[in-house]
C-alpha cells in the first residue's frame, strides 16, 4: 500500500485489533493459532442471552517466534465486550498458561486488552481470573517469564488488572491504561465527585501508562506503535528472568508500603508527580514520550 | 392638531437609565445587582435580545433575567440565535417571556417542543442566522440587548477575544436604535488586548461570579471516523473538489467534513491536488482542519466564531487566520454567514433525512431543532455575479436549454450514509418535516436545504450529480441510485441506473478509479486528537475531555 | 455469623486471633493438627491498599516465622475499595502482591484454606479467598460478583430474562449454589466447623482442581475441556 | 438476536490461500466474517447471526449483490453481526473475500 503521509507512519497499538498486534509483534508469517475461529468455541452464555457471539470468544491465542526466539501469545480483543472474561475466553488463557509450563517457551506474551470480568457471565468469569492467576504464576515459578502489554482503547481493568501485576514485566504506551475498577464504575457507584469519568485528562493521569511507569507499577514505557511494544518485548527477554521468591516480595512489599505512607494523602497524580521531583507535573501530560522518559530519567524513580 | 413625538423611543430609554441609576449609578454593575438592574430597566412586552449560539453563551445574565419577579416583567419577546440553556426554558416557564424568534434549538429542543404544545411559548419563526440577524435591522430591534465579552475596561469597551461571534451585530442593532446593551464579562480590566465594542455602544457591564461557558463544537475526534466516511471523503475529493477545482468552501460541522479535511494532505497530495485545491475557507477553525493547513493546502480561513484550544494555534498562523493587533483571532458570524453565501463556491454538509426531490431536513417528531447556517450557506446565491471558473462550470452543467441565459452555480453538496444508527434510513419517500408542521401548525415544512439547491449527493455507494438531471425523474431515479439498501434504494430500476451511469450523473467509486481498499485509517493524517496536536507543533491544546493521554 | 462466634466454633482448642477496627483480622490457632495461621476480612471490609498490604505482611511473616503452617482465609469482603486514591495508587498492583505473597506461600508449602463465612464479591475475593488450594463457604454466605438488576441494568437484558436463564444456568445470578456447581467452590460446610476444618486440614493439596469439579457438577462444563485442548495443541 | 441462513449459486471458484479467512470484529455496528472452504457443489452458503432484528431482506439483497459482484462458489461464509449497516458489512465482506484469494502483503 502507498504511503501517503509524508511523515513516517507507525502501525499504532492503540488503533490496531488483537490480529493485527499478534502480526505485526512477532516475527512475520511465525503466528500459528490455538482453538481458532474455525473451532468455534464460542460463548454458550452469549448465547443464551440471545447475544452475538465471537468464533474466538474475543482472544486470540497461539505460538509464535519473537525475534527468533519461540514464545506462546494471547490477544485480547478490546472490540468485543470490551475483551472481557468468560468462561470460554477465560479457559484459552488458562490452558496457554498451563501449556508454557509443559513447552516452556522463551517467554508468554499477554496482549492485555479488558475490563475484567464479562457480567454476562459474571460467575463463571469470576473463576476463570482466579484460575488465571493461579495458572500465570505456576508458569513463572516453572521459570516461564511472563511479559504484559498494554495500550488499547479499553485499558486493562478488572480482574484483568491483578493479572497484570502478576507478570514479570509490564511494557505500556501513554494511551494505555491500568487500574482495578474502570472511571465509569467509580463515577456510577461514587459519584462523580469521586471521579468524574468524562474528564479524559483526569481518568489518564490517574490510570495512564505514565502515572503507571512513573510509580514503577510497569517497566517500559513506548510510543504508540507495535514496533516499539517489539523492541521492548525482545530487550526485556534480554534480561535475566527475577524469580517470584521470598525476598523479591519483601522488596515488592517495601516499595508498595514506601507509595503508600509517601504519597497515601494526595488527592491527584500531579501531587504525587511534584513529590516525585517534577517542578512542573501539569506539563507531564503533554510530553511526547521520548522528552518524557528523558525527563523522568534524571529522577530516581522507585524500582516494583 | 396633536403633535407628534418623534423621540419616543429616545425617552423610553431615558426613563430606562434613570430607573436604573436608583439600583446602580455606574456603569460597572456588581453581579448581586443584576436581577434588580433588569427588573428596573425591562418592561412588559419589551422584545430582548439574548446572547448566546452554539458557541458562547451570556448564561450569567440568563441567570439573573430568569430570576426577575414575572409580576414585574413579563411577556416579554426573546430574540435569540440558539435555546441552548436551561434557564433559556425557565423564562418561559415562569411566564417571564411568551414570544421567541430564533434560529436554532439544542439539547434543550424536546423540552421546548413540551412548552410549545402546552402554549407556553409562542415561537414566531425559526430563522437561518442571517435571517435572523436581518431582521434585527427591520422588525425585530430590541429594546434591550444582554451580551457577553471576555472582558471589558472600566469605560466599558468590550474585548471578545476569538469568539466574537453575534456581538457585533446585536450590539449595533440595539445600540443605534435607542435601545440598552448590559454586557456580561469575565474580568474588568484596566487596560483590554483590544477593542471589538466601543464603549459609548453598551450601557452597562457586570463582571460574571464565573467565566462565560463555551462550547468546544467544532472538535471531532478522527479516533471516531470509520472507513465508511474516509471512502466517502476520498468520492467528494476526487469526484468533486478535483473535477470543479473547489478553492473556496464551507463545510458543515461533522465526521464526515473532517474526513475531507483530514484526507487532503494524504489522498489529496498523492493525487497532486495541493494548490489546486481547498484553497480558501469559511469555516471555524476545526482542529482536523490543522494537517491541510501545515502541509500547505490552505491559504485563508476566515470563521464565525473560535474553536477552545484553538487560539494558541490561531494566533500562530495570521498569514492564514483573521487576527487583531492583539495577536488573537477576530470573528464573525454575519459577515462570516454572508461571506459563505455570496463568495464561496461549495458547501458540503450532512444531514438526518433526504427525499427523492433531494429536499433534506433534521427534522425529528418530538423535539425543535431549527437551522442555524447550513441554508444560507447551503443554497445557490442567486444574486451572485462574480465568476468562477467551479462557479461556470456547475452552472453549465445545469443549463436545460443551449439557448438560455447563461449563469453560474453554487455547489451544495449532501453528504449522507445510507443508514444511520440503529438503521434508520437517510433516503425516505417523505420527510419528517412534513409531519412536524401538521403537528406544529407551521406553515412550511421545516427543510434545510431545498432540493433544487442541491448539486450532489454523496454516499458509500456513489456520487450522484443532480446538475445533470433534466427530469424530475431523472432526479428520484439518480437518488435512488445512490441510495442504497434503503428502501428508496432498492426501488430503483436497475437498467435506469446504469444508463444515468454512463451518462455520468451516477459515479460509483471504480468509476472514479478509486480502490476502495485504500479506505482505511491508515489514509487519515491524523488519527487521534494527539496526532493533530503533534501536527500542531504543541500549539492546539484540546479541551481536557478530548484527550486520552 | 459474628465473628467471634465462628472463631469460638473453629477453634475449640483457643486462638489468639485479634481482630481490628479497620475489618481486619489475623493471628493464629490450635487443631487437633496443630497450629495453623488464620488472616480475613470482617465486617464486609471493602478491600482496599493499607488491608491488602497488612495481609500480605502477614502472609510474609507466616512464611518467615512458621514454615509450613497451614493458612486459613476467612473471608468477608464486599469486593474491592472503589475509590480515586486507590486507583492513585495502584491498587491493583497492591491486590497483586497479595496474591503473589500466597502463592509463595504454596510454593514453600503451606497448605491454603479458605472458608467463606458472610460475603466474597469481585476483586476483594479474587486477592486472596480465591487464591486457596481447597474454598469453603458457610450456606448462608453470600457469593457474588453482581447482582441481577445491577447486572440487568449493565447489560441491557431485560431482569425477567434473567431470572428465568439463572434457573438454567449458574452462571448469571449470585449464590452459593452456583459458585458450588461451577467448580467455585470446594464444598459447603456445616457445624460442626472445627469438624470441617480437620478435614480439609488432612487433604493434602492437590492444585486447581475447579474446572473438573465444575464439569463434575454440570455447571462449567467448557472450561476444562477448552484449556486441555490447548494444553494438547 | 436473529439467525439468518442463505445460498446462492456460483460459477467462479477463487484462487485459495488460506483454508480460511476471518475479518473484523463483533461490536456494536460492526461485524466479523468467517470465509472456509467448502465441498458445496458450486453452492455458497451463508449464514447470519444478528443482534439486529428483522432485517432479513435487506441481508438478502446485500449477500445477493456480493456474491454475484465476486462470482462465488463452494464457500461457507459465517457471519456474526453487532448490528452493521449494509455499507459495513459489504465493505467487511469486500475485504474478507479479498484477503482470501490474494494474500497481502503491507
Amino acid at each position: 500500500m502507498t504511503d501517503f503521509s509524508n511523515r513516517q507512519r507507525v502501525r499504532s497499538y492503540y488503533e490496531a485489533n488483537a490480529r493485527y498486534r499478534i502480526a505485526h509483534l512477532l516475527d512475520a508469517e511465525s503466528f500459528s493459532e490455538i482453538l481458532g475461529p474455525t473451532e468455534r468455541f464460542t460463548s454458550p452464555h452469549l448465547e443464551a442471552l440471545g447475544l452475538p457471539c465471537a468464533f474466538d470468544d474475543g482472544i486470540v491465542i497461539g505460538r509464535g517466534c519473537l525475534n527468533g526466539l519461540p514464545v506462546l501469545i494471547a490477544s485480547q480483543e478490546g472490540g468485543f465486550m470490551g475483551g472481557a472474561v468468560g468462561e470460554v475466553h477465560g479457559a484459552k488463557l488458562t490452558g496457554l498458561l498451563e501449556l508454557a509450563v509443559i513447552e516452556k517457551p522463551a517467554a508468554v506474551l499477554l496482549l492485555l486488552e479488558s475490563g475484567g470480568v464479562r457480567l454476562h457471565e459474571a460467575n463463571a468469569g469470576l473463576i476463570a481470573i482466579s484460575e488465571i492467576i493461579r495458572a500465570l504464576l505456576v508458569a513463572r515459578n516453572a521459570g516461564v517469564p511472563v511479559i504484559g502489554l498494554i495500550g488499547g482503547v479499553f485499558g486493562c481493568f478488572g480482574g484483568m488488572g491483578i493479572v497484570a501485576r502478576c507478570c514479570n514485566s509490564l511494557i505500556i504506551n501513554e494511551e494505555g491504561r491500568l487500574g482495578l475498577s474502570g472511571p465509569e464504575v467509580i463515577e456510577t457507584t461514587m459519584g462523580v465527585e469521586e471521579l468524574d469519568a468524562s474528564d479524559r485528562a483526569l481518568v489518564w493521569r490517574t490510570v495512564g501508562g505514565k502515572h503507571r511507569f512513573l510509580l514503577g507499577e510497569v517497566q517500559r514505557l513506548v510510543e504508540d506503535d507495535i514496533a516499539e511494544f517489539r523492541q521492548a518485548v525482545i530487550e526485556t527477554l534480554a534480561k535475566t528472568v527475577q524469580p517470584l521468591d521470598l525476598e523479591a516480595l519483601e522488596r515488592e512489599h517495601l516499595v508498595l508500603e514506601q507509595r503508600l505512607s509517601n504519597y497515601g494523602s494526595c488527592r491527584d497524580s500531579s501531587e504525587i508527580w511534584r513529590m516525585i521531583g517534577f517542578d512542573d507535573p501539569l506539563r507531564l501530560p503533554l510530553l511526547d514520550v521520548q522528552s518524557f522518559l528523558h525527563a523522568a530519567g534524571s529522577l530516581d524513580l522507585e524500582a516494583s | 392638531m396633536l403633535l407628534r413625538s418623534w423621540t419616543t423611543q429616545a425617552d423610553s430609554r431615558r426613563k430606562r437609565l434613570q430607573r436604573a441609576a436608583d439600583i446602580c449609578p455606574d456603569k460597572v454593575v456588581p453581579a448581586e445587582a443584576v436581577t434588580s438592574l433588569l427588573e428596573a430597566i425591562l418592561e412588559p412586552g419589551d422584545r430582548v435580545c439574548l446572547e448566546g449560539d452554539n458557541q458562547k453563551q451570556a448564561d450569567f445574565l440568563a441567570r439573573c433575567l430568569a430570576k426577575v419577579n414575572p409580576e414585574r416583567v413579563h411577556d416579554l419577546h426573546m430574540v435569540q440565535s440558539v435555546i441552548a440553556l436551561p434557564e433559556h426554558i425557565e423564562l418561559f416557564e415562569r411566564g417571564i417571556a411568551r414570544q421567541v424568534d430564533f434560529s436554532y434549538s439544542g439539547p434543550v429542543g424536546a423540552r421546548m417542543a413540551q412548552l410549545v404544545a402546552a402554549g407556553k411559548i409562542q415561537i414566531g419563526a425559526i430563522h437561518t442566522y442571517l435571517e435572523l440577524f436581518g431582521r434585527y435591522f427591520i422588525d425585530l430591534t430590541p429594546q434591550v440587548a444582554l451580551i457577553v465579552a471576555h472582558s471589558a475596561d472600566r469605560q466599558g469597551n468590550l474585548y471578545t477575544g476569538p469568539n466574537t461571534e453575534d456581538t457585533p451585530t446585536i450590539v449595533e442593532a440595539t445600540a443605534f436604535k435607542s435601545g440598552i446593551v448590559i454586557a456580561q464579562v469575565n474580568q474588568v480590566v484596566d487596560k483590554l488586548p483590544r477593542v471589538d465594542i466601543p464603549a459609548d455602544w453598551v450601557d452597562f457591564i457586570t463582571e460574571a461570579p464565573t467565566p462565560h461557558f463555551i462550547e468546544p463544537l467544532f472538535t471531532r475526534d478522527p479516533a471516531q471516523i470509520g472507513e465508511i466516511k474516509i471512502l466517502m471523503a476520498m468520492m467528494v475529493i476526487k469526484g468533486i473538489y478535483a473535477e470543479y477545482g473547489i478553492n473556496r468552501l464551507n463545510h458543515g460541522v461533522g465526521f464526515d467534513a473532517a474526513a475531507i479535511e483530514l484526507l487532503l494532505p494524504t489522498y489529496a497530495e498523492s493525487l497532486g491536488l495541493k494548490g489546486k485545491i481547498c484553497r480558501h475557507w469559511m469555516l471555524n477553525p476545526h482542529p482536523t482542519l490543522i494537517p491541510a493547513i501545515e502541509s500547505g493546502f490552505v491559504q485563508s480561513v476566515y470563521s464565525p466564531g473560535s474553536e477552545l484550544g484553538m487560539e494558541a494555534y490561531v494566533s500562530a498562523r495570521p498569514d492564514v487566520f483573521f487576527t487583531g493587533s492583539d495577536g488573537s483571532q477576530r470573528t464573525n458570524r454575519a459577515f462570516s454567514h454572508a461571506a459563505g453565501h455570496y463568495a464561496c463556491d461549495l458547501f458540503i454538509g450532512s444531514t438526518l433525512q433526504v427525499d427523492l426531490d433531494g429536499n433534506s431536513s433534521t427534522v425529528t417528531l418530538d423535539r425543535i431543532a431549527g437551522f442555524g447556517g447550513a441554508p444560507n450557506l447551503g443554497a445557490d446565491a442567486r444574486g451572485r455575479r462574480h465568476c468562477q471558473s467551479a462557479w461556470l462550470k456547475a452552472g453549465r452543467q445545469a443549463q436545460e436549454r443551449p439557448a438560455a441565459m447563461p449563469r453560474g452555480r453554487k455547489l451544495v453538496v449532501q453528504m449522507v450514509e445510507t443508514f444511520r444508527e440503529q438503521m434508520q434510513p437517510t433516503f425516505v419517500d417523505r420527510l419528517d418535516a412534513w409531519a412536524f408542521m401538521e403537528n406544529t401548525g407551521m406553515e412550511l415544512p421545516p427543510v434545510m436545504v431545498y432540493g433544487d439547491d442541491v448539486s450532489h449527493i454523496v454516499t458509500e455507494e456513489g456520487i450522484a450529480n443532480l446538475l445533470l438531471c433534466r427530469t424530475a425523474e431523472e432526479r428520484s431515479e439518480a437518488i435512488r441510485g445512490v441510495a442504497g439498501y434503503t428502501p428508496v434504494g432498492q426501488g430503483r430500476s436497475r437498467s435506469m441506473v446504469e444508463n444515468l451511469r454512463d451518462r455520468g450523473i451516477i459515479r460509483r467509486p471504480e468509476d472514479l478509479g478509486i480502490d476502495k481498499r485504500l479506505a482505511t485509517r491508515d489514509l487519515l493524517a491524523a488519527r487521534s486528537i494527539k496526532e493533530l496536536v503533534h501536527w500542531s507543533g504543541g500549539l492546539y491544546d484540546p479541551p481536557q475531555r478530548f484527550r486520552n493521554w | 455469623m459474628k465473628t467471634k462466634d465462628l472463631l469460638d466454633q473453629l477453634f475449640p482448642d483457643g486462638h489468639s486471633i485479634e481482630t481490628t477496627a479497620d475489618g481486619l483480622l489475623s493471628g493464629y490457632a490450635q487443631t487437633a493438627k496443630g497450629a495453623i495461621a488464620v488472616m480475613g476480612t470482617t465486617g464486609h471490609l471493602a478491600l482496599g491498599v493499607e488491608a491488602a498490604l497488612s495481609l500480605a505482611q502477614f502472609v510474609l511473616n507466616v512464611v518467615k516465622q512458621s514454615p509450613g503452617c497451614p493458612i486459613l482465609m476467612l473471608v468477608d469482603t464486599q469486593g474491592q475499595r472503589l475509590s480515586k486514591r486507590d486507583e492513585l495508587l495502584g491498587i491493583n498492583g497492591y491486590l497483586a502482591h497479595l496474591v503473589k505473597c500466597l502463592e509463595l506461600a504454596r510454593i514453600r508449602g503451606h497448605q491454603l484454606l479458605t472458608l467463606v463465612y458472610a460475603e466474597a464479591v469481585s476483586g476483594g475475593f479474587l486477592a486472596f479467598g480465591l487464591m486457596a488450594d481447597e474454598i469453603h463457604t458457610l450456606a448462608e454466605a453470600k457469593v457474588r460478583v453482581m447482582n441481577l438488576p445491577a447486572m440487568a441494568r449493565i447489560t441491557k437484558l431485560p431482569l425477567e430474562k434473567l431470572e428465568e436463564l439463572s434457573a438454567a444456568s449458574p452462571s448469571f445470578a449470585p449464590g452459593v449454589a452456583n459458585f458450588y456447581q461451577l467448580g467455585g467452590l470446594r464444598s459447603i460446610w456445616s457445624p460442626p466447623l472445627a469438624a470441617e476444618l480437620l478435614k480439609a486440614l488432612d487433604r493434602p493439596p492437590a492444585g486447581d482442581c475447579r474446572r473438573e469439579d465444575g464439569l463434575t457438577r454440570q455447571g462449567r462444563t467448557l472450561a476444562g475441556r477448552v484449556a486441555q485442548l490447548v494444553r494438547e495443541a | 438476536m436473529e439467525y439468518l441462513q442463505y445460498e446462492f449459486q456460483g460459477t467462479g471458484q477463487p484462487k485459495l490461500f488460506r483454508s480460511a479467512v476471518l475479518a473484523g470484529v463483533v461490536s456494536s455496528g460492526n461485524l466479523e466474517v468467517l470465509i472456509e472452504a467448502a465441498d458445496l457443489n458450486g453452492r455458497c452458503s451463508v449464514e447470519v447471526r444478528t443482534s439486529a432484528q428483522g432485517y432479513s431482506d435487506i441481508w438478502r439483497a446485500v449477500l445477493n449483490d456480493f456474491a454475484v459482484r465476486h462470482d462465488l462458489s463452494n464457500l461457507q461464509i459465517s457471519i456474526n453481526d453487532g448490528g452493521a449497516t449494509p455499507a459495513v458489512v459489504s465493505l467487511r465482506l469486500d475485504q474478507a473475500i479479498e484477503e482470501y484469494a490474494e494474500p497481502r502483503h503491507d
